[in-house]
């Protein structure tokens, strides 16, 4: 029942924020409102025992990259981001499209909690932590995508520093 | 990691191995005509190691929680030897063309590189986690080798759009998949393919929806119509051999990858998903060879027409039956070269500060540089479909495919479009032969190395074109190991 | 009457949980109070003078009148701020350094524990991330240029230390096999090494960047005074200021703690397994004497009546307390709480020492002992902490391990300062402007 | 082609003062910024402007005395013994030896007082905040010896035209021989902070480098110029008082052609013990004796001469013009300020370096703004 509430405040405290997100001019709200977003998500993740998830949503997102984000923000001349509309004028299609979306997904739900069988979760062993078995299944079963994914960052990382490089002389 | 995976892995392992060296010397020391030789190397090293991967074949690559998820098979070794050998063939032009830019022109290599890798991994792939990773990799390196030249802002343009859209698309995939994966609680594509076949999907439209998703994604990737707004712009910004690339390399792993899904889980077979296809292919091959119409560049042109030839390979992949895979296979080795060829010359003449496309630009160009217009004549008629070019027959063939199942209807569009389309590539002839207006500079001289690459594109358009065994042996074998 | 507070517990546990963070809440506060008066009080030693000597007996009270002063004083929102963001600013510093001690392990008992997340030591590092949010909206929000450069300073500076700061923990994490601080020390109680013996090189990586996250000199560029003027809190005054304050000593005090859970052992006594230096047991009354009687000489010097006699009762209440720790039950449930404090204030002496000593890192420098320096290190350090655990096997011994660990950590530190070292990013700068 | 990145940012102008902790005063730089590097600058002075110059033309001679020691008010000494001096020479007056020592000495004590004062300032610039306290208590000294021997401990107007107006008093000597003797050991204990201090050698080291030309052509005197390598000090070059009769060295910066940070750092601190050796010797030859030139109680030059006197004061070459049109006011009074020409070449050091070597290039040029803008 606790964690049903907790649950519900949670959820709506996320897509209420993450709507926020989307309609705020300034773009250091739009940023803060983010971060409260992407808290109450961790905060599901804990509620699901996923401690892991929940520290590296917030060391990773939180911690890392919406500071980044907020960097470059700051750089930018905010004031004239403010003034600039922030939708384009497809607006009314993009909603339609989330609307259709949102129909197929609440009759996915409709039809039942039996049609999402998420098939059956691996369950640790008793003795093993959260953790360790994350890092189990990344390690064991995933090692070849964790290896490509570090390839992605490397490449991401090439072509960032490519871009911002200042020119010679 | 036994041996055997190590081994069937080889060519992956090498391409990223070569990534990182070409990074490490670059650091080190700075040198162009190095970094494009150990680039070469490296991809050579790759080429070789496919015949070892060969051997153990298939094996698929994962765990017994994960699923499989990377299989390596003699249809992916077939894709990655494509790859490579067109990788190739940019890695040369690129040279040529980086050779004439002031910028850092090692980092482009790099990038390269990673992207090859990145279209290997979606030709073996077998697993959405494999497939995203991959096509990630893919568009990442692509955001900056669009971007690259930096002081053009055209490039720049390229690159933001190609950024924005490729992350859009990326999401409808992912989101895609995500229904997907409600629905079956599985990523691994043989485990869908088992569900899929067998009919349990208690929820229909969750699946529909999820696979409607991803053909988006898989749209906005290949520009068919109507996600291929992007096509021109990014064809026409980016730098000559990263055209060559996009159009190529990028899109022949995706159909690697759309030929192994779709027919490995039988998606296709909904009806739903086969109307979608339809439409989607007879909007590209109408939007390309119309859009084509209006356009007074080049690279503009080659944009619209890459448009109605994916539509066309998506008309042999709704044919599907016996002759579906192969035509498509056949028809993607075909475009290969011939756009390669048409690009390489487009890389060729262009000098430092921008890019050749406009039709002015390629006047009277079978006059000043015969070899050259000859390389561009020969580019167009395979794209226009003229007999005893490689584009000849790889029509020749989709329609064969399309008979064969009796698609009618996409057929007669295929063909009513083609003879559109030979109007745009004869405007473009007709510039190549024309008397040249004698004010026009010329391009800068061909590097040997370019020059060689051209001249066996050309060979090949015409030895496909008029002899085709060879290779359709080979894709008939490739593609009969996809049915396992 | 134990059964029953047992009884007390079981039953109420959320109940117990909240008395432990109100008591933990309460005593920080005290802590850090006194920590700006102690470091006034340690620099002016350092330097020649007196300090504060006004309030009180020696400026005793020196932190109360402080505290009193800047909820007086009026609090300031510049025109033009964004006036949210930059009321919540120090809020959101001062809470995410409180927070983090709730996982802070006093002592061995579960009740000097708040809480024992297995994930601890993520949950700190999580936590701890989140102050960086603080200054740097602080920064932003006050619409002014200086604070603004501060908060773009300190947002690249916290971001780039806590990389160094996260491998220098996971190399205690490989070492402890374990992601909670209870755990962390129980593994270190149990091999009889503190992981500082284990991880010198961890050690120092981890405390040169615990001084950056904290905004320390030498590493407190944020506020730089002579450049930035104060940095991201220029704009702010008063009550808000105190809270950066005691958000900024707070985080001192948290840093400390953790590098002593981490590698000093948390609660242990040091060399707790060996029994000739058992009469180590009995330091906590032995000191609270000798503070009653320096306390008890001063008092009989000093000339204000009212002062004089507050000291006797300081002292008379020390010798006191000294008298009820010397009881053996209560000094073995003291014993943890002292050594753990003792060491905590250990290392919050060296960061005033070091505000005492170093000069001011400039912004770029700052990045390069991070980047090229720091990363590098504890890179290595991780490497090689991961390959002598795979060399040395399940059980090994602990002198074999020490030894192996110390010849790695300098190898490491060794190898790259040689590849760091070789040639420094200014020198081609130089030659060139100089023409040499 | 565009110079510009695509991600570069907008340039930023800041305002460095008039009211901030590390321009020394009320200097006021306009900085350029390109994130934290400085594009360009430019100095406003006139905010500690008084017209000391004008204020000259409406006093005696003597009564304009006092007024200069409120230019380089940390150098008060410096400043009146070169107005002295410029008037004496106006006059053509000769001042006894025992005056001439005492000149010497209490100047160089001044010398090493300022120099404190550069040093504890420059250093808390930096970040340092401990030196400022220990150098403060060394001048504390300095000062009282100045209070005991005039009664003033900053603004001391302590000399007159024409000699002094006081004799030593009793315990002079000891009192200065023994601050010789206990300043060496100081002197040693502040480079043990700072001069081996990794930090510190990063933060001045390379940092406002001034090459020897460009310091020739600002007219760059004093520590400042030698610190980039040119041995030029007005003592040696153009001997007053009795400074041609005493040893010492004239220290330079480490570097051939250019000087940075640090070089004026330690020309400055060699520049402190040079001057205790100077005080050393000037105390062993103080001789009981006159201390009074012969120059009347009414000054009043001959009409239509004119005199530039310089002195080596502890921020460089400080001249004073004196134009006389034969009344007992100077018709004009124009002073050379070392702290002033000294400031031009800031921007030179300036450009290209970040905001907080902005801090340490103000703090190397050790300017004091009353001696700017008089």
């Amino acid at each position: 029942m606790l964690a049903q509430s907790v649950f519900l405040i949670l959820a709506v405290v996320a897509l209420s924020s993450g709507v926020m997100v989307i309609t705020r001019r300034n773009p250091v709200h739009s940023v803060i409102w983010l971060i409260v977003t992407l808290f109450s998500v961790g905060g599901i993740f804990l509620l699901q025992y996923a401690q892991f998830l929940f520290a590296v949503q917030i060391i990773l997102y939180v911690g890392g990259i919406m500071v980044l984000y907020l960097f470059v923000i700051m750089l930018i001349r905010v004031e004239t981001v403010a003034k600039q509309a922030p939708y384009s004028r497809q607006w009314a299609i993009g909603l339609g499209a989330v609307l259709v979306l949102a129909c197929e997904l609440m009759y996915g739900v409709y039809k039942g909690v039996e049609s999402f069988h998420l098939g059956t979760p691996s369950r640790p062993p008793v003795d093993m932590n959260n953790t360790e078995a994350v890092a189990g299944v990344l390690y064991n079963n995933y090692m070849l995508p964790v290896e490509i994914a570090s390839l992605l960052l490397l490449v991401a990382m090439v072509g960032a520093v490519l871009m911002a490089k200042k020119r010679f002389e | 990691m036994t041996v055997r995976n190590l081994t069937a892995l080889a060519p992956l392992i090498i391409v990223s191995a070569t990534a990182l060296a070409v990074m490490m010397a670059a650091a080190l020391r700075r040198n162009h005509a190095a970094a494009a030789l150990m680039t070469l190397g490296g991809i050579a090293a790759a080429f070789a190691s496919l015949r070892a991967a060969a051997v153990l074949r298939p094996l698929a690559i994962g765990s017994s929680e994960a699923g499989q998820l990377l299989v390596i098979d003699g249809y992916g070794l077939f894709f990655m030897g494509l790859i490579l050998l067109g990788s190739a063939a940019v890695v040369v032009l690129a040279h040529g063309y980086l050779e004439r830019q002031a910028e850092h022109r090692e980092e482009f290599y790099i990038l390269l590189l990673v992207a090859v890798l990145g279209s290997m991994t979606l030709a073996a792939s077998s697993h959405f986690v494999s497939f995203f990773l991959g096509l990630e990799i893919l568009s990442v390196a692509l955001y900056a080798m669009n971007a690259y030249l930096r002081a053009r802002a055209i490039s720049l343009e390229a690159g933001i759009k190609y950024l924005v859209l490729a992350a859009a698309s990326a999401t409808f995939l992912l989101f895609g998949m995500a229904l997907l994966y409600a629905e079956f609680g599985t990523m691994s594509f043989d485990y869908l393919a088992g569900q899929m076949t067998a009919g349990i999907y208690p929820n229909r439209a969750m699946v529909t929806g999820g696979i409607a998703l991803m053909v988006t994604g898989f749209g906005f990737k290949l520009a068919l119509a109507p996600f291929h707004l992007w096509t021109p712009d990014i064809y026409e910004g980016a730098p000559a051999p990263v055209t060559a690339f996009v159009a190529t390399v990028s899109k022949g792993a995706m159909f690697a990858l759309l030929l192994r899904y779709f027919y490995s889980t039988g998606a296709y077979r909904l009806h739903s998903v086969f109307v979608v296809l339809a439409i989607i292919a007879a909007a590209s091959m109408l939007a390309g060879n119309l859009g084509a119409l209006l356009q007074n560049n080049l690279k503009r042109i080659l944009a619209y027409s890459s448009i109605a030839h994916m539509g066309y390979v998506l008309v042999a992949f709704l044919a599907a039956g016996d002759l579906g895979p192969e035509a498509v296979t056949f028809y993607l080795i075909a475009y290969f070269i011939t756009t390669l060829a048409a690009f390489g010359v487009v890389t060729a003449l262009s000098p430092a500060d921008r890019d050749a496309g406009r039709l002015g630009d390629f006047e009277g160009l079978i006059w000043k540089r015969p070899a050259l217009g000859g390389v561009l004549t020969l580019a167009l008629f395979s794209l226009a479909g003229i007999p005893a070019t490689a584009g000849f027959f790889a029509k020749f063939y989709v329609v064969a495919a399309g008979a064969d199942s009796g698609i009618w209807r996409l057929i007669i569009l295929l063909v009513l479009t083609s003879v559109v389309g030979l109007f745009y590539y004869l405007r473009v002839l007709v510039a190549v032969f024309s008397r040249p207006l004698e004010s026009r500079e010329l391009a800068p001289q061909v590097p040997f190395a370019s020059a060689f690459v051209l001249a066996g594109l050309s060979a090949l358009l015409v030895w496909v074109g008029v002899f085709p065994g060879t290779i359709l042996r080979a894709v008939k074998a490739a593609v009969g190991s996809l049915r396992y | 009457m134990f059964n029953d507070a047992v009884q007390f517990v079981e039953n109420y546990p959320l109940l117990v949980a909240a008395i432990k963070i109100v008591i933990v809440f309460l005593v920080l506060s005290g802590v850090v109070a006194y920590m700006v008066l102690a470091e006034r009080k340690v620099l002016a030693f350092m330097q020649a003078r007196l300090g504060p000597m006004r309030v009180g007996p020696w400026g005793l009270f020196q932190p109360a009148a402080d505290g009193l002063k800047l909820l007086l004083k009026e609090d300031i929102i510049p025109a033009g701020a964004d006036k949210f963001v930059f009321l919540i600013a120090p809020v959101i510093s001062v809470v995410a350094a409180f927070t983090v001690f709730a996982v802070i392990p006093y002592g061995p008992s579960s009740a000097l524990i708040i809480t024992d997340l297995n994930v601890g030591l993520l949950f700190v590092v999580a936590v701890s991330s989140l102050g960086i949010y603080g200054i740097i909206l602080g920064g932003w929000a006050s619409n002014s240029h200086y604070p603004l450069l501060g908060s773009l300073r300190s947002a690249a500076q916290l971001v780039s230390y806590e990389i160094p700061a996260g491998m220098a923990i996971v190399g205690v994490l490989l070492v402890s096999n374990s992601l909670s601080l209870v755990k962390i020390v129980e593994a270190q109680q149990s091999s009889g090494l503190w992981n500082f013996f284990l991880q010198p090189l961890g050690f120092l990586i981890f405390l040169i960047a615990a001084v950056a996250e904290t905004n320390r000199n030498p590493f407190d560029l944020p506020e730089a005074e002579s450049e930035l003027t104060a940095g991201f809190h220029t704009e702010y005054s008063g009550f808000r200021f105190a809270l950066y304050f005691m958000a900024e000593y707070t985080s001192m005090v948290l840093v400390s703690a953790l590098a002593v859970v981490l590698f000093w052992g948390g609660w242990l006594r040091p060399f707790a397994s060996v029994a000739a230096l058992d009469f180590l047991n009995y330091l906590p009354p032995v000191s609270l004497l000798m503070i009653a009687g320096v306390v008890f000489f001063f008092a009989r010097r000093n000339p204000v009546p009212a002062e004089k006699w507050f000291l006797v009762a300081v002292a008379a209440g020390s010798a006191v307390l000294a008298g009820v720790v010397a009881v053996p039950v209560v000094i073995t449930a003291v014993q943890p709480i002292f050594w753990f404090t003792a060491k905590v204030f250990a290392l919050l002496y060296a960061f005033i020492w070091y505000r005492a000593t170093f000069p001011r890192y400039r912004y770029d420098q700052l990045m390069n002992v991070g980047w090229r320096w720091l990363i590098p290190l504890a890179l290595g350090n991780l490497i090689a902490t991961a390959c002598v655990l795979w060399w040395a096997g399940p059980n090994p011994g602990r002198l074999k391990l020490f030894f192996a660990m110390l010849a790695a950590n300098l190898a490491v530190a060794i190898v790259v300062a040689l590849l760091v070292g070789w040639r420094s990013p200014t020198a081609a700068a130089v030659e060139k402007q100089t023409g040499s | 082609m565009p110079e510009v990145t695509y991600l570069d940012a907008d340039e930023l102008v800041i305002n460095m003062g008039p009211q901030h902790p590390a321009t020394h005063g009320v200097l006021r730089v306009k900085l350029k910024l390109d994130g934290e590097r400085v594009t360009g600058s430019e100095c406003i002075i006139g905010y500690l402007h008084r017209g000391i110059e004008k204020i000259a033309e409406n006093r005696t001679y003597q009564q304009f005395a006092p007024y200069v020691d409120r230019m380089d008010y940390v150098a008060a000494v410096t400043n009146g013994m070169g107005y002295c001096e410029a008037v004496e020479k106006l006059l053509g007056a000769e001042i006894p030896p025992r005056a001439q020592y005492t000149r010497m000495i209490l100047a160089e004590l001044q010398r090493i007082a300022s120099h404190l004062l550069w040093l504890g300032t420059h250093a808390l610039d930096l970040g340092a905040m401990t030196p400022v306290f220990y150098t403060f208590r060394e001048r504390e000294e300095i000062l009282r010896i100045f209070e005991n021997y005039c009664g003033a401990r900053l603004t001391t107007h302590a000399f007159r035209i024409g000699g002094l107006l006081y004799d030593l008093y009793d315990g002079f000597e000891k009192e200065v021989r023994k601050f010789s003797d206990m300043f060496l050991g100081k002197i040693d204990e502040y480079e043990q902070l700072l001069t081996k201090n990794r930090i510190w050698l990063e933060r001045t080291q390379n940092v406002g480098i001034l090459k020897a030309e460009d310091a020739i052509a600002y007219a760059v005197t004093g520590p400042v110029l030698r610190g980039s390598g040119v041995k030029w000090d007005v003592r040696k070059a153009q001997p007053y008082e009795a400074y041609d009769k005493v040893e010492f060295d004239v220290p330079v910066g480490r570097h051939e052609g250019w000087g940075d940070t640090y070089d004026r750092y330690l020309v400055r601190l060699a520049e402190m013990r040079q001057s205790v050796r100077i005080i050393r010797q000037a105390v062993e030859r103080l001789e009981s004796g006159p201390i009074f030139g012969k120059v009347g109680k009414i000054i009043k030059p001959p009409a239509g001469f004119e005199v530039y006197h310089a002195i080596e004061s502890p921020k460089g070459e400080l001249g004073y013009l004196v134009v006389s049109d034969g009344t007992t006011h100077p018709y004009r009074v124009r002073v050379r300020p070392p702290s002033f020409v000294n400031l031009q070449a800031f921007d030179l050091m300036a450009r290209g370096h970040l905001i907080a070597d902005v801090v340490a290039i103000i703090g190397t040029i050790d300017i004091v703004l009353g001696e700017v803008d008089r």
